[in-house]
């Protein structure tokens, strides 16, 4: 079993890289791998609390909720990437650290495995 | 005691993402890393301009005056007075008819000594193949 | 028709400009789309502006990546944002961003 | 004196485009023009209150202010996209307006103008 | 009593952005925007699928059973459904390989009674000179 | 160098996928790359195809798009989220995103 980290900047609605990096991590925390998902740029919307459920858009709030309790997954967003888009510590969602850019590097140094997924 | 060595390569182009400027100041984080890390153990990174986003590197670049914003160059002086490997691609610099002396190759204006180097591609591919971990942009 | 196109990207516009049949044509360059206007790929400038059209290009957004006026192709003429309000209300009808 | 509408769908930080979209506005308010800015999808985020002003990012908020000042621009978000997002009424700056998208086929119908700026 | 002619042409692929979604649902929203109008006006869009954005037709799209998004072949039956125009070029389904019965050209399954067109990029041409206002998406 | 892409866009991994080289190559079509293994513009696939490569496409982003395995160039083998976290892990030590 290995620990895969997971770097993300796409926006939340829209891409649906979001979506993927969630699915992958889903599926790698099944197979008894751990996982970390990093947010930066756009992607830090990912921990904005209260996303509203729209047929029309990706809602993945529930699937972070259940990855949470695992205890195989953690979720950091970048901490300054969040500020300017107005998310400050109490806009986030419960479970979602935030920290600045080394701690994903940090991540990346123990992992088996990185995946960046940069892009809009 | 360990090293790790991260590729972190550029191929878009600067504005339109913020894909470069997040590769620079991910690479540059590896200078405060070592807070997470055991004593000795560290994060070695190498930033590579390919294809179109060798026009990061392009001097007198003013988006500080036009829109508030960093410039690239100026990120890219940064990682250069922080010691980071920079390499550009130079088929990419010719193919797109730019010449050395309008990039980015020195911060000495800020007093940085680590020069960017001009390179032939295969010179980026022996850095992909060296990292541990390799990220494109 | 009376159209002014901005292009906002690089490498992605060539399709749909080759296609557009307009009576005057403003073909506008801003942001990544500068690199049309600058760029001599292999030696060559880009095919878009072979196209019968009148050309500008953004000054703001070639500053912002480094180039000036003086790089610009000979057939593309440097504008700002007060010029390009002005050609949107004076010059054409319809106004498109690709 | 005409008017202007102006859609956007790009995100906040990164593309620029929504930069463009609010200095055209300003520089076509300075010649006398009105100006209305609909925002939808991703650009959303620009009617999000309390964002940080950092040097790595475009800065709206004080521009938007002075132009809404004016009397002659207007600033509307999509409210289920923004909902989507999680910026709910009170997480909205000061000066703009939410409304579903039926308001910018309105503005369209009386503008003299209509630029549309899509993509991320 | 006026009527504003709107084009709303879509030329992106659908899922990687917002783009073809947005251009569909502001289209339907020509049906309720007659509160914000003086009595009589209105706005008639059209829709047009061109380049790959002929893409978004195809039927059997199943985004919401894989990732809970409501598919851009459902918002097409939507505005077939209201009589919306829709229209997609020819030359560009052919040029990709797509046959006309792989494509969404009708929403009898919901009760509609508007087809698409499967037109050449002429009648394109056609509405976007016909159209007041133009968008590209 | 045992490598991974992920193709995850249409029209813009050429140039990248070109000049890759490793001794292992696996390629991953996801999101709108998938496009590039079910599409044959003007009657041809694509060339990227020709690379010597494993391929893969995600069948959940095919069937999102109107495709079905069935639709596959014969080169290409469908996967599904499962099967990606193994290529992951056991086959491809680097992996990465374009």
């Amino acid at each position: 079993m290995g620990k895969l980290t997971i770097g993300c900047f796409s926006s939340l609605v829209g891409s649906l890289s979001l979506d993927f990096a969630v699915k992958l991590a889903d599926a790698a925390v099944k197979k008894g791998h751990r996982v970390d998902l990093w947010v930066s740029g756009n992607a830090t919307m990912l921990s904005k609390k209260g996303q509203k459920a729209f047929k029309d858009y990706s809602h993945l709030a529930k699937t972070l909720t259940e990855l949470f309790a695992t205890g195989n997954f953690q979720a950091t967003a970048c901490e300054a990437c969040a500020e300017a888009r107005g998310y400050h510590k109490d806009d986030t969602m419960e479970g979602f650290k935030r920290h600045s850019m080394d701690w994903y590097l940090a991540s990346c140094f123990s992992a088996d495995r990185v995946l960046l997924i940069g892009g809009d | 005691m360990a090293v790790r060595k991260l590729g972190f390569i550029v191929r878009s182009l600067p504005y339109k993402t913020e894909a470069s400027r997040l590769a620079l100041t991910h690479a540059i984080a590896s200078q405060t890393v070592e807070i997470y890390l055991e004593d000795g153990d560290s994060v070695e990174p190498a930033v590579c301009f390919i294809e179109d986003g060798v026009m990061n590197c392009l001097k007198s670049q003013q988006a500080m005056k036009h829109y508030g914003v960093t410039s690239l160059e100026q990120h890219i002086m940064n990682a250069l007075l922080l010691d980071l490997k920079i390499m550009i691609c130079r088929e990419d610099v010719e193919r797109l008819g730019l010449k050395e002396d309008q990039l980015v190759m020195d911060a000495e204006a800020i007093g940085g000594e680590t020069r960017a180097q001009l390179v032939p591609y295969s010179e980026i591919q022996k850095v992909m193949e060296e990292a541990d971990h390799l990220q494109f942009f | 028709m009376n159209l002014g196109v901005f292009v906002s990207a690089y490498r992605a516009a060539e399709e749909t400009i080759g296609r557009l049949r307009a009576e005057k044509l403003g073909i506008i360059f801003v942001g990544n789309g500068i690199y049309y206007a600058t760029t001599r790929e292999n030696g060559r400038p880009s095919p878009l502006l072979e196209k019968s059209a009148n050309f500008y290009a953004l000054l703001e957004d070639l500053e912002s990546r480094g180039f000036s006026s003086a790089d610009l192709d000979g057939r593309v003429k440097p504008v700002t944002y007060s010029d390009v309000v002005d050609l949107i209300f004076s010059d054409y009808e319809k106004i498109i961003w690709i």
